[in-house]
């Protein structure tokens, strides 16, 4: 089934919460809503047309200007052989989804590390704590907002940058030879 | 910056055949010193045989030592310094061979993996070993703050006295040997088993879960690979009718087909279930669990730095030596040199209380024989090292149990039954042994063809260049 | 009872006969040659000429062909090249290079500044040895700041620019200078810029950046060189 | 990490705790593995990844598109040829434009040599982490014979950036197919020999076989992907069923013929340990043949589409997949029609793969564990990125 196919589909099953195809000329995708999510999660996966038997990927994309975060969900059916993007808006200011652990088991590791770079919170994962960063690590890196805090514990991620110091000195040296 | 450390390389380069020389004179002359010492001390350090040499060295220097008109303190000390002589030589040789060991076997599986290897201390990097025994013994000697120290500090000693006590009873040619015991082949293993109390305590004390992991899987393994060694051992002790290592050899020939290993139908046997279970209790791949480094990082060697270090190192390397010498002597007809049986040995002798000259080259060439076949031995374990992965805890039980011990007791029966035929028909005896031989040099020649079958698939050939 | 003792023998057997095989192979490779190189001095020519013409080692610069472009300074993702052109009263107002600085202990060797490079004046060479005691010493420096290079100007319809050999400048440049040379000392800090205000709109930056950040000054930052987006 | 622990082992058993890395001789790069184990028996182990992150995700929505080649060849240091081709790839899809068809073979020979290359390093530290230590360096030393090839290709050994956005870096050398061909020949041998060596040896197969087995819907529902999820009996590969870049010309699906090894319970169970390193090795046979049928068949022709000065993608995103030697590897990027991606995100099979490993730890022993996690063929800067 094409992507398209697939959202008539499940707006034939779930009618509003599942949104329209979005107007794009590369990789189409829907969005779905929030309450609806884990309800259509496990309809795409047990549905036998459409057996979304694996999460490839899921991953979130940060819009300051619109105020949301996007769960970006990629399905695909070994099946089939088809799949289809999801996307889940949820609110900057408090993110919170229901984890789909209990539907892929992939989505374990997936919503860590959304959890770790982007601060969304999973309300009923296992697990939920920072993946790849620090467990006392302040801020959500990927969010567009996010300031380096300039080191961590005293280790400092600065270096002098030896071009702009010997710029700095060439001038000086100059100004010295200057008549 | 690149030009100038080009420039520093080669002017500290010494002159290539200088070190060759040098490296030839001490890699050769270490050794044979070694040798010398024990072919020299070894017999002298009976009572009567010194006593004799004190006197003759009083003729020849004109003072009239008679060691039997000494008190018994005298002549007690007498016994106990060419005693403690022998002991300094054969710890020596022990430290050397296992250093030398090290760098052998270093070049050996380097090659096998297209490596060079060492190379650069010395000729061929022979000097490596030194090198790396002298950075050790510069290192920090760190003991973990939790550790237990007591028991962490004595652990390597445990190893290295367990290791030091074989060569009492290791034989290194006809006479050469420091004590013959009667019951040899008990001490050598009740000795032995010294080691593992070490890895033991080295394991629990450094106070390290991985140290631990290695401590308390070797102890499993070793005690474990006692059984079926003990039982293997009994074959030879059983077709020889002695404990003593000497007897045992002496009760084998010079020839394969009289040595134990391919005498008996389950020589074989009993030679296979021995040299497996030595594996395991040398630690040696694929018996390398409680050192494994891809599982535990270091085993029970985790937390030792610095010399004591060291000693653990000499002593695995050593007990190579230790391993094959043992092999050698219950299995492979020891020291027995062709043509030279126990009456030449007697007759070379003469009749007085200080052999003749003749009787001291007999005794070389026996050493010579020994020497040679357990370093054919040690090559041997050495390359199935680097050939064989590692098993697992479990499975190291599973082979043990399931395997080796019944083999084991499947060779002691067939080798009693044996007994009984051959004591009937002696015929049968010495056609056995000519099969097997036989069998043994096809499958050589089998192998060798195979390897050169392997080169030639590869599209390569056989090239020694490039040490 | 057979199908047991076969559960029980066939691993004997397989165990030998792998084994077998295996003991073999290593052997025929104990016959055979090793393949290792040994770097640096066992090897028959030099290690730098047994690299292929491609590889990516430092960088060049020949000053007679630079065009004063600085698409290489561009190209480069991690601001590893600095270069400074300027108006020479001097020469009439001839543009010259005042700074051509490449920053070697960065360098990725990735070879983005080559491709733009119009004349072929920036190339990666085969030259690969270069440690130094201090860091700061690995800035190569193509132009002297007192006596600038002027750019080259690319002749009407040239196809071709005559260029040192490949490795001349560089080579000569590493041996001029001691491996244990002493680094330049730099000028003191310039006093603190305060960084630049967090966007009042986005109230979850300024809980979760700690007031360290506030007066970090961003200027020296290593990889990311420009401005945050709105 | 205490309080971890803590949370994750009830109050009163026995077990002994483990920190099995960072610095541990098989965590195959900086990985910390919490053991919890009963003597030789683990309980579970716990992975504890991010040690190499460097927020490559972060540098990609900084540094631009044609910038971020070269950082995508340290996503993946041990196969720096398949992250250069996705993000190629990605980027190409995201402009609208296509390699020229001699690009396509190019990047398609690169990549297979690179896909023999890091299963080399996996099949041969596989052989190291079960102990035995010379088929590693007899793969390590194809490898460099590979590596040397590459370089020649392109001036790198390790991170490659070959790969540009329209096209390649550079054309073949002189010379080179000569040589590519010549190793390949080599290359046939010593794949039966390095079987006969360890793959066939009983103490290595009883090592493996049975061992870890991940049925096929765990593999499906875990996400794992490429050789792993094949040595769990999934028939897919992406090269064959999502075709992309070389995959999609007709004309080099004519030249080359892609087999996909199916992990089938070679010796024990289908999807155990052995599986996965064997289809691994049945790769390697199928990878050089490709490489072969590819320089057979390269047609002649330009190595780069024009491509604007300044990368300016259209608003818009794209998912796009390609099979790297460490299973999927997909870039999803979106854009805002600036010359920086908003969004560059990079699914790797290392980090669906690690997240299986406390799953399948339970009741394995030690040493299997480290057989998995090298069955796995994870590598720490995948994960982490």
């Amino acid at each position: 089934m094409t992507p398209q196919e697939i959202q008539t589909r499940l707006r034939g099953r779930f009618g509003e919460a599942v949104g329209p195809m979005a107007d794009t000329r590369r990789d189409p995708f829907f969005t779905v809503g929030k309450g609806a999510l884990l309800e259509v999660a496990a309809f795409l996966r047990d549905e036998p047309d459409l057996a979304m038997d694996a999460l490839e990927d899921e991953t979130a994309l940060d819009w300051p200007q619109r105020n949301v975060l996007e769960v970006v969900l990629h399905l695909f059916s070994f099946t089939h052989r088809h799949g289809v993007t999801v996307k889940v808006e949820v609110d900057r200011a408090a993110p919170s989804l229901p984890t789909l652990t209990g539907v892929w088991r992939a989505a374990e590791w997936f919503e860590r590390e959304v959890y770790d770079l982007f601060g969304v919170s999973f309300e009923g994962h296992p697990d939920l704590r920072r993946i790849l960063l620090p467990d006392d690590w302040e801020g959500h890196p990927l969010r567009k907002d996010y300031r380096e805090a300039g080191g961590w514990h005293g280790i400092s991620n600065e270096r002098e940058n030896p071009l702009v110091e010997l710029r700095r000195l060439d001038q000086k040296r100059r100004q010295e030879n200057l008549p | 910056m690149t030009g100038q450390r080009h420039e520093r390389t080669p002017g500290a380069r010494a002159n290539p055949r200088a070190v060759l020389l040098g490296t030839l004179a001490f890699g050769l002359g270490l050794p044979l010193l070694l040798f010398a010492a024990v072919l020299v001390l070894s017999p002298l350090s009976r009572p009567v045989m010194a006593a004799a040499l004190v006197r003759w060295l009083g003729q020849a220097l004109g003072t009239g030592w008679e060691p039997s008109a000494w008190s018994a303190t005298g002549q007690q000390l007498l016994y106990g310094v060419s005693i403690a002589l022998l002991a300094v030589v054969l710890v020596s040789f022990g430290a050397v061979v296992s250093g030398m060991t090290v760098w052998w076997e270093m070049r050996v599986s380097s090659r096998m993996q297209s490596r060079v290897g060492y190379n650069r201390v010395g000729a061929a990097g022979f000097f490596q070993w030194v090198a790396d025994a002298v950075k050790l013994l510069f290192k920090e000697d760190l003991v973990p703050a939790d550790a237990d120290h007591a028991l962490f500090r004595a652990a390597p000693y445990f190893v290295l006295v367990g290791f030091a006590l074989v060569f009492v009873a290791l034989p290194f040619g006809e006479s050469l040997v420091a004590a013959d015991l009667d019951v040899g082949v008990f001490y050598v293993v009740s000795v032995t088993a010294l080691v593992v109390v070490g890895i033991l305590l080295a394991g629990w004390s450094s106070n390290s879960k991985w140290a631990l992991f290695g401590g308390m899987r070797s102890a499993a393994q070793v005690i474990s690979y006692e059984i079926p060694a003990g039982i293997a051992i009994l074959v030879p002790v059983m077709l020889a009718g002695t404990l003593s290592l000497q007897g045992i050899i002496r009760a084998q020939g010079p020839w394969p087909w009289q040595w134990f290993a391919l005498a008996t139908p389950a020589g074989p046997l009993a030679f296979l279930v021995f040299f497996v279970a030595q594996l395991a209790e040398g630690n040696r791949t694929p018996f390398d669990l409680p050192e494994a480094e891809s599982e535990l990082v270091a085993g029970y060697l985790s937390e030792y730095s610095s010399f004591r270090f060291a000693l653990y190192f000499l002593v695995e390397f050593g007990n190579l030596w230790v391993m094959a010498a043992l092999a050698v002597t219950l299995f492979l007809g020891g020291w027995q040199v062709p043509f030279a049986g126990p009456e030449a040995f007697a007759a070379a002798r003469g009749t007085a209380v200080l052999p003749a000259a003749g009787w001291w080259g007999l005794q070389i060439l026996s050493m010579g024989v020994f020497a040679v076949k357990t370093l054919l031995v040690v090559n041997l374990i050495v390359w199935v090292r680097w050939t064989l992965p590692r098993i697992r805890v479990d499975q190291m039980m599973t082979l043990c149990w399931k395997y080796l011990v019944p083999f084991a007791f499947a060779a002691l029966a067939v080798t009693m039954v044996w007994q009984i035929v051959v004591s009937r028909a002696p015929a049968v005896g010495d056609a056995t042994g000519l099969v097997l031989t036989a069998a043994a040099l096809l499958l050589g020649a089998a192998f060798l063809r195979k390897t050169f079958r392997n080169v030639a698939a590869a599209h390569d050939r056989v090239d020694l260049t490039n040490w | 009872m057979s199908q047991a003792f076969r559960e029980y023998a066939a691993p004997v057997v397989r165990t030998f006969t792998s084994i077998w095989d295996g003991l073999s192979i290593t052997l025929s490779h104990l016959l055979r040659r090793p393949t290792t190189i040994q770097y640096p001095d066992r090897t028959p020519i030099s290690v730098r000429d047994m690299l292929p013409p491609r590889y990516r080692g430092f960088l060049e610069v020949d000053a007679a062909i630079c065009t004063g472009c600085q698409a290489c300074e561009r190209a480069c993702p991690i601001s590893v090249i600095a270069i400074a052109v300027e108006k020479d009263p001097a020469q009439g107002n001839q543009r010259v290079v005042t700074q051509f600085d490449i920053d070697l202990a960065k360098c990725m060797f990735c070879g983005l500044c080559v491709e733009p490079c119009p004349t072929g004046s920036i190339q990666h060479t085969r030259e690969f040895e270069g440690s130094q005691r201090h860091v700061r010493n690995l800035v190569v420096r193509w132009a002297d700041p007192l006596k600038p290079f002027p750019v080259y100007k690319v002749p009407k319809g040239a196809d071709h620019h005559p260029r040192a050999p490949l490795g001349s400048l560089v080579r000569a440049k590493m041996e001029w200078q001691r491996w244990d040379a002493p680094a330049p000392e730099f000028l003191p800090p310039e006093p603190k810029v305060a960084a630049p205000a967090v966007p009042a709109a986005i109230p979850a930056a300024a809980a979760t950046a700690p007031p360290a950040a506030a007066s970090a000054a961003p200027s020296t930052s290593p990889t990311v060189k420009e401005e945050p987006k709105p | 990490m205490e309080k971890l622990i803590l949370r994750k082992i009830e109050a009163g058993r026995e077990e002994m705790i483990l920190n099995f890395g960072p610095q541990h001789p098989s965590t195959h790069g900086v990985i910390n593995l919490l053991v919890e184990t009963d003597g030789e028996v683990l309980r579970r182990a716990i992975p504890d990844v991010g040690y190499l992150h460097r927020g490559l995700e972060k540098i990609g929505e900084q540094v631009g598109y044609p910038g971020f080649m070269p950082f995508t060849d340290r996503i993946d240091y041990v196969a720096a040829m398949f992250p250069n081709e996705g993000w190629a790839t990605a980027v190409e899809r995201l402009l609208g434009i296509e390699a020229p068809p001699r690009a396509q073979w190019l990047r398609a020979i690169s990549c297979e040599l690179c896909r023999i290359a890091s299963h080399l390093v996996s099949v041969g530290t596989m052989a190291m982490d079960i102990g035995a230590f010379t088929p590693m360096l007899h793969g390590i030393r194809e490898r460099e014979k590979v590596n040397d090839l590459l370089e020649a290709l392109c001036g790198a050994r390790l991170t490659y950036n070959y790969h540009r956005i329209g096209g390649v870096a550079f054309d073949l050398p002189e010379g080179w197919r000569d040589e590519c061909l010549r190793f390949l020949d080599h290359f046939d041998a010593f794949l039966s020999e390095f079987d006969r060596l360890i793959s066939w040896n009983e103490l290595y197969v009883r090592r493996l076989a049975g061992i870890a087995v991940v049925s096929r819907e765990q593999a499906i529902s875990f996400g794992l992907s490429g050789p792993n999820l094949r040595g769990s009996g999934v028939d897919f590969d992406l090269r064959r069923d999502m075709p992309y870049g070389s995959w999609a010309l007709p004309d080099f699906t004519k030249a080359v013929r892609l087999e996909v090894p199916v992990g089938k319970g070679f010796v024990g169970k289908t999807g155990d340990c052995f599986d996965r390193y064997y289809v691994r090795c049945l790769e390697m046979k199928v990878s050089a043949r490709l490489v072969r049928e590819a320089l057979a068949s390269i047609p002649e022709g330009e190595i780069a589409a024009k491509v604007p000065r300044k990368v300016k993608p259209e608003p818009g995103e794209v998912m796009s997949r390609i099979e790297s030697a460490r299973g999927e590897m997909a870039f999803y990027v979106v854009s805002d029609g600036t010359d920086k991606a908003y969004r560059v995100r990079v699914r790797t099979g290392s980090f669906t793969g690690m997240g299986i490993v406390e799953e399948l730890s339970r009741g394995l022993m030690l040493a299997d564990l480290v057989a998995l996690i090298a069955s796995l063929d994870v590598v720490a800067p995948e994960i982490d990125r």
